[in-house]
């Protein structure tokens, strides 16, 4: 109760035409840097390298490959995600630090592609996670994987100006239909070492569909990694 | 009646107290008491710290002919000061729940509480006797108290290991003390005017009237005697393993001081006594290798090979130790030098070195109380549980590692800076490559103990009680005033070198005076600490608040982690290292011990053999044999 | 020596290293990716990735140590610029000397290495394993450089230093073998190519920085660039005589940059032993040869 | 080259009820009865220098209602490899390991158990594999329907694009929709659909299916 009234305060004060300034240039500056985390799952993978080196160079774009997804701000998928590889997608996700955006690169990650019919392959990556721009093809040109990227940095640029709610924090404030759909696929007993609700809640980031029987669910079997606390 | 006998009255009353009192509880409570007092008597006597004048206690003895004395000068009390400190930290530590634990672990198997007071007790007396003492003879009396001393205590941990090596320091002990003797017996037949007494003046006009050869020999003697105490190379091998497994506060007593005698006696027979003329004249082979530069490689050497013998250790009190004895080898640098700096560098590592390798030593006894394991294989994640006790090793190993601010860097820095001065690349080399040796070392110890990850059966411990903390916290408040403020300390150096001859070295508050760069610890702590403010502001004021998670919330490839798997990375911790160095530890010095140790064993089973042997009559004609030769020899030389 | 001046300089040195540093590492991006034939970053780049990484709205710490050594490791540097002499604000800078310095620059190193600690990643702790250990490589042929310089110079200030090459000639020209082996020794420092192997992203996932999130990670784009100033000015003072101004320094501090970066990319990565061998190598002949010219 | 041919026949021909097929020079095709492979494989193993256990496979002959084991074996001496083909009957579905001739055979009976549910007796590790989250039918048997466990588990993406719209209005666009094959089954093998029909109308598909 009292933090969301420190919210709401804190939204009042930003009436504050250089609050918006200020905020504004970040967003400004997030939308010039994004480092990358290419999850190379699959085939997609490839075509990376081109996109990164001389032939096209992202690092013109201000977007650099980082290696793990603490640093990372957006989350390549580059091609079919198996239902074991899913589980570890959904951790390097929920380990990455907001504003975090997703890319479903290639057909695969957006309806299993040419896996279509397989039962290890998941189908749908953004019933799973909130995914911010898919590039399909099979596999997309490098030039199709920088026009997703400069899609993603208009879409980062407008966001905050247009009060749309960005993608990650669709994941906190809908957590429950996500997490109902994990629980789907991997049973009732899933859990990750992240607790995004404990997260939602510091941060002010629950919305209404954060909690609700799937959660409830995850409460039951969840055992709770409560960070260790210094103690005198 | 001055000072000094007022002193010692007290040191045997406290001796008295607690013999008698030693298996009582009261015991617990009265021996700080008595080390405190100690404490407040040196204090007082501190105008001998401050104007170098000398107290001679009016106690003194006479034995067939030889006159014993004891005094007290700026040198002894240096030393006193740092020992009765270090017991008291000691005996505060042990007082409370860490005897406790120890009666109930080791009581009736060996381990004996009343005993190991009493063995500190009794360390001190004879250390404070061996400091105080007054001529070449009391000296080899609180040697030998000294030696006997410090093997009480390490025999009181009933593990094997602990009473071998135990007796290997006896044996090395009884060698040391065998030369020292030997020394002693020279100079006395060399004496032009024996007065009644060995006084140490003899030295010199000994060393005046001799040869080369002789010469060498009796400054050979006398450093053997020292170098065993001091563990110097070749000496080093009895030192780390007998300290680590002597019971806790015990280890770090001796760990902090206790070698040092060594130094100390050092000091006055080759630095004092025998002097720079001396040990420049005595060349060895090439006219440029003579006895100051072989000493100062000895301790270049002593720096070094303990030092990554150290890094080696997967045991916290046995990485300690070897660093005990790397460290001795900065103090001799730095005296061997001769100069204000490079003296008073090596004379304040002695005090710095026991602060924080006491705290050191300290802290891993709280672990060890906590966890019951020293493997720092076995340890990790502490941090979270004993933080203070984590505080205490963090300034520790700062100081260990010589880094600013802490009272290691000063020390350093001057020895640094004098082997700059007097132009030595090489040994200047070394004792970095021992001070970058032992950064590597000490965090490995920090990591491997208090980082990484939490093992789950460390998951409920707490932070040591008060009792065990506050000598703890003291030793490393010592550490981090004496580095920020070495003007404290320097006074007390000044002081010393005054007294033995050497340069004075100019000070104020914050370091030291040198035209061409000094130092100014005041300054190059404040600049640092403004630096931490700094980014302490940059850090705090900017960006969101961070999420406190727990370590299985990690970045591992994606993999889950959980209680079962132990990814601590400890074992081997330096394997890039070790790949390219890993050969050179050959352990030469111990197949060489090897090889002693087996030759003597081989003569003494020949000789039991001879005795025991089935014609007890052929012993009889050797006897026989041998005393008619003698005494035909005998008066052969005294008809001719 | 007035309150104001020592203020001053106080805050100016770290501002004017940061803003120097951001450039260098602008000029370090840019050089790398003009040899593989890139474009590479637009100007403002060091700075976008600073300001996003602190903007992130989300991060995480692994405790109160881990906070603590991204501080040392800023703060470590910030003290560093402090000591660093530059042209016009060399009042707190005497207060130091080289050997001070060297051991400042251990600081940042020894804070990461707790912060790192705490967070329980093993690929951190064989970062850090693997880091120290580069450390102990290139110390060595350092420290003969420090020694060498000092005892040319006949002092430990590093104002003293200028002053002597302000009025002889400079370092580089009285003492080629120890520049060069300073050179090399910096190219270890700075953890450029051959010798980058505790970073090794592939392997150990940037090894010391695999939990750096937001502004931890910040902290140490923060560092790096103090890191390039100070390798840098420390060079340019040492062996290429200071700076009589700005102008003069400067130039001598990019330069001294931009040769690691033009050299790192000729290289594959060293093994840790490798790193161990070669610096313990041909550095240190190199600077022992010209220890043996000027003592 | 004869001579060892020979000399394999001789030993081949021990075993009770073999048909030996010579494919090519180096490659044998034995046909044996369920009982006597291990007698065959420890035969060529102790006699005939067949050390190397390659690979052991299974094929569902789900009209004959049998599994057919396959397990290839290489002589490093002969540079031969005798494919050893036996079938055993799929509702019991229970076979006997190699593991004591062969150590390899651990991992490929378990891959078989996991995906075949071929179980057998004396193997030491009758576990999970790789489809550690798998707990439905072992997912390579023929009356697996993939099609209709996919269309159960998992959702598919609405994609209709503008420019895709427009190209359609034109008249043009994809011939046949993604929706269409996912709901009708696949286009290839429109022969055996009826087929697997009936099987699913039998065997219930999914995740209730335990072994």
């Amino acid at each position: 109760m009292k933090k969301e009234l420190l919210i709401k305060e804190k939204q009042a004060k930003r009436t504050n035409p250089l609050a918006h300034v200020f905020d504004d240039f970040i967003d400004f500056c997030q939308s010039k840097s994004l480092f990358m985390l290419h999850y190379c799952t699959g085939c997609g993978a490839i075509e990376l390298p081109p996109a990164m080196t001389s032939r096209f160079d992202m690092e013109r774009l201000g977007i650099q490959p980082m290696v793990t997804p603490r640093q990372a701000d957006i989350l390549l998928v580059t091609g079919y995600v198996s239902v074991k590889t899913l589980k570890r997608v959904i951790l390097t996700y929920e380990q990455m630090q907001a504003p975090k955006y997703v890319i479903g690169i290639c057909s695969c990650t957006v309806n299993g592609g040419m896996y279509w019919q397989s039962y290890a392959t998941a189908k749908k990556l953004n019933d799973y996670m909130p995914v911010d721009v898919y590039i399909a093809g099979c596999m997309p040109r490098p030039e199709a994987v920088l026009e997703g990227l400069q899609r993603l940095k208009e879409n980062i640029k407008n966001d905050r100006k247009q009060q749309k709610g960005s993608a990650w924090k669709e994941y906190f404030a809908n957590y429950d239909t996500y997490l109902g759909n994990q629980q789907h696929l991997f049973g009732d007993d899933w859990q990750t070492p992240v607790d995004i609700i404990a997260e939602a809640k510091l941060y002010g980031l629950e919305g209404e569909g954060t909690y609700g029987k799937n959660t409830e669910k995850l409460a039951k079997v969840q055992q709770p990694l409560l960070p260790q606390e210094m103690k005198l | 009646m001055n000072l000094l006998d007022q002193f010692f009255i007290l040191i045997a009353v406290a001796l008295l107290s607690i013999t008698v009192l030693r298996n009582f509880r009261i015991n617990d409570k009265m021996a700080p008491l008595w080390y405190g007092l100690m404490v407040v008597m040196l204090v007082r006597m501190a105008a001998v710290a401050y104007d170098g004048a000398t107290l001679t206690s009016a106690f003194n003895i006479e034995i067939l002919g030889f006159n014993m004395h004891w005094q007290f000068n700026a040198l002894s009390w240096f030393f006193a000061i740092i020992t009765v400190v270090a017991a008291l930290a000691s005996a505060i530590f042990m007082s409370g729940d860490w005897g406790r634990q120890y009666r109930e672990l080791y009581e009736g198997q060996g381990g004996n509480y009343g005993l190991l007071q009493l063995a500190l007790i009794l360390n001190v007396a004879s250390m404070l006797l061996l400091l105080a003492s007054g001529d070449l003879l009391s000296l080899f009396i609180g040697w030998e108290f000294v030696s006997w001393a410090s093997f009480l205590m390490m025999v009181l941990m009933p593990s094997k290991t602990a009473k071998k090596a135990a007796v290997k320091y006896v044996v090395y002990a009884m060698f040391g003390a065998m030369a020292l003797l030997a020394a002693l017996a020279i100079i006395y037949s060399n004496s032009v005017s024996f007065s009644g007494s060995l006084e140490f003046e003899q030295i010199t006009q000994v060393f005046a009237g001799m040869d080369k050869g002789p010469q060498f020999s009796l400054a050979l003697l006398f450093f053997i005697a020292f170098a065993i105490k001091m563990g110097l190379l070749p000496f080093h091998l009895w030192q780390a393993v007998a300290y680590a497994e002597t019971p806790g506060p015990g280890a770090a007593f001796l760990g902090a001081i206790s070698s040092r005698m060594g130094l100390f006696a050092m000091i006055i027979v080759i630095i004092q006594f025998i002097g720079l003329g001396h040990l420049q004249g005595m060349s060895i082979g090439l006219p440029f290798i003579n006895m100051q530069t072989l000493l100062a490689w000895i301790a270049a050497l002593t720096t070094i090979i303990p030092t990554y013998i150290a890094l080696q250790q997967h045991d916290a009190k046995r990485l300690l130790a070897w660093h005990g004895v790397g460290q001795g080898g900065y103090m001799l640098l730095g005296l061997i030098m001769f100069d204000s700096i490079g003296s008073a560098g090596g004379l304040m590592h002695v005090l710095n070195h026991a602060s924080y390798q006491a705290a050191l030593f300290l802290t891993v006894v709280a672990v060890v109380y906590r966890t019951g394991t020293s493997d720092l294989n076995k340890l990790g994640g502490l941090v979270t549980q004993m933080p203070l006790s984590f505080l205490v090793m963090l300034i520790g190993i700062i100081g260990l590692a010589g880094l600013p601010p802490m009272n290691g860097f000063v020390s350093k820095w001057m020895v640094y800076r004098s082997l700059l001065l007097n132009g030595e690349p090489l040994l200047f080399v070394a004792a970095v490559l021992g001070t970058l040796g032992t950064i590597l070392s000490v965090y490995k110890l920090i990591h491997n103990t208090f980082l990484g990850q939490l093992r789950v059966e460390h998951q409920n411990i707490r932070e040591v009680p008060w009792s065990m903390m506050v000598p703890m916290l003291g030793l490393s408040a010592i550490v981090f005033i004496t580095g920020f403020m070495p003007g404290l300390i320097l006074p007390w150096i000044a002081s010393v070198q005054e007294t033995i001859g050497l340069p004075v070295i100019i000070h104020h508050l914050g370091g030291i005076e040198y035209a061409k760069g000094g130092l100014d610890m005041i300054w190059v702590s404040g600049i640092l600490f403004y630096g931490f403010g700094v980014g302490a502001l940059i850090f705090y004021f900017l960006g969101s608040k961070a999420k406190r998670v727990h370590q299985y919330d990690n970045y591992a490839g994606g993999h889950f982690l959980s209680a079962d798997v132990k990814y601590h990375y400890s074992n081997n911790f330096y394997p890039g290292l070790m790949h390219l160095i890993g050969d050179w530890y050959r352990g030469s010095f111990k197949w060489m011990e090897q090889v002693i140790v087996s030759a003597l064993s081989f003569v003494s089973k020949l000789f039991e053999n001879m005795y025991r042997s089935r014609q007890p009559v052929m012993l009889l004609v050797i006897v026989v044999v041998v005393a008619l030769f003698s005494i035909y020899k005998n008066t052969a030389g005294v008809s001719s | 020596m007035n309150g104001l001046h020592i203020l001053s300089e106080l805050l100016l040195m770290p501002l004017i290293a940061f803003v120097v540093g951001l450039m260098m590492v602008l000029m370090m991006r840019k050089i790398s990716a003009r040899i593989q034939r890139r474009i590479g970053p637009p100007f403002f780049q060091p700075i976008y990735d600073i300001v996003k990484l602190y903007g992130k709205d989300t991060q995480i710490s692994h405790g109160l140590i881990h906070d603590i050594g991204i501080i040392m490791a800023v703060g470590g540097y910030i003290g560093a610029e402090i000591l660093l002499p530059v042209p016009g604000m060399e009042g707190i800078a005497d207060k130091g000397g080289i050997i001070t310095l060297s051991y400042f620059l251990m600081i940042p190193s020894l804070g990461m290495a707790l912060g790192v600690g705490q967070c329980a990643n093993p690929n951190g702790s064989i970062g850090i394993s693997r880091a120290l250990t580069s450390m102990l490589a290139y110390d060595v042929p350092f420290i003969i450089v420090v020694f060498g310089a000092a005892w040319h110079y006949q002092s430990t200030s590093l104002v003293g230093m200028i002053e002597y090459q302000q009025m002889n000639s400079w370092g580089i020209v009285e003492m080629p073998f120890l520049a060069t082996a300073g050179l090399f020794a910096l190219q270890g420092m700075l953890g450029k190519q051959p010798f980058e192997i505790y970073i090794a992203p592939a392997e150990i996932a940037t090894g010391p920085m695999v939990e750096m999130s937001g502004k931890y990670m910040g902290g140490l784009f923060v560092m790096q660039t103090f890191q390039l100033y100070t390798a840098g000015v420390l060079y340019a003072s040492l062996f290429l005589g200071g700076g009589e101004s700005w102008l003069s320094l400067l130039p001598k501090a990019f330069l001294v940059v931009a040769i690691p970066m033009s050299i790192a990319f000729m290289f594959p990565r060293y093994k840790t032993e490798d790193v161990i061998r070669i610096l313990w190598k041909w550095p240190v002949m190199l600077a022992l040869i010209g220890l043996a010219f000027i003592l | 080259m004869n001579d060892l041919n020979n000399k394999l026949n001789d030993i081949l021909s021990r075993v009770n009820g073999i048909k030996i097929t010579h494919k090519r020079n180096r490659r044998v095709r034995v046909d044996v009865p369920a009982d006597s492979l291990t007698t065959l494989l420890e035969l060529i193993k102790g006699q005939a220098s067949y050390v190397h256990l390659s690979a052991i496979t299974c094929v569902d002959w789900i009209k004959d209602n049998e599994f057919e084991l396959v397990y290839h074996v290489w002589s490093y001496e002969e540079n031969c490899l005798i494919s050893a083909h036996t079938r055993i009957d799929r509702d019991e579905a229970k076979f006997v390991s190699v593991y004591d001739l062969y150590k390899p055979a651990d991992f490929f009976e378990r891959d078989i158990y996991e995906m075949y549910g071929v179980f057998f007796i004396g193997s030491p590790r009758m576990e999970k594999f790789i489809l550690t989250e798998w707990h439905g039918m072992p997912p390579m048997r023929k009356d697996f329907d993939s099609e209709a466990y996919v269309q159960e588990t998992f959702n598919w993406t609405e994609y209709n694009p503008d420019w895709l719209q427009e190209l359609t209005d034109q008249g043009g666009g994809i011939a046949i929709k993604p929706e269409d094959i996912r709901l009708s089954g696949c286009l290839h093998n429109m022969a055996t659909h009826r087929q697997r029909d009936k099987l699913k109308a039998t065997q219930k598909v999914g995740k209730g299916w335990k072994s």
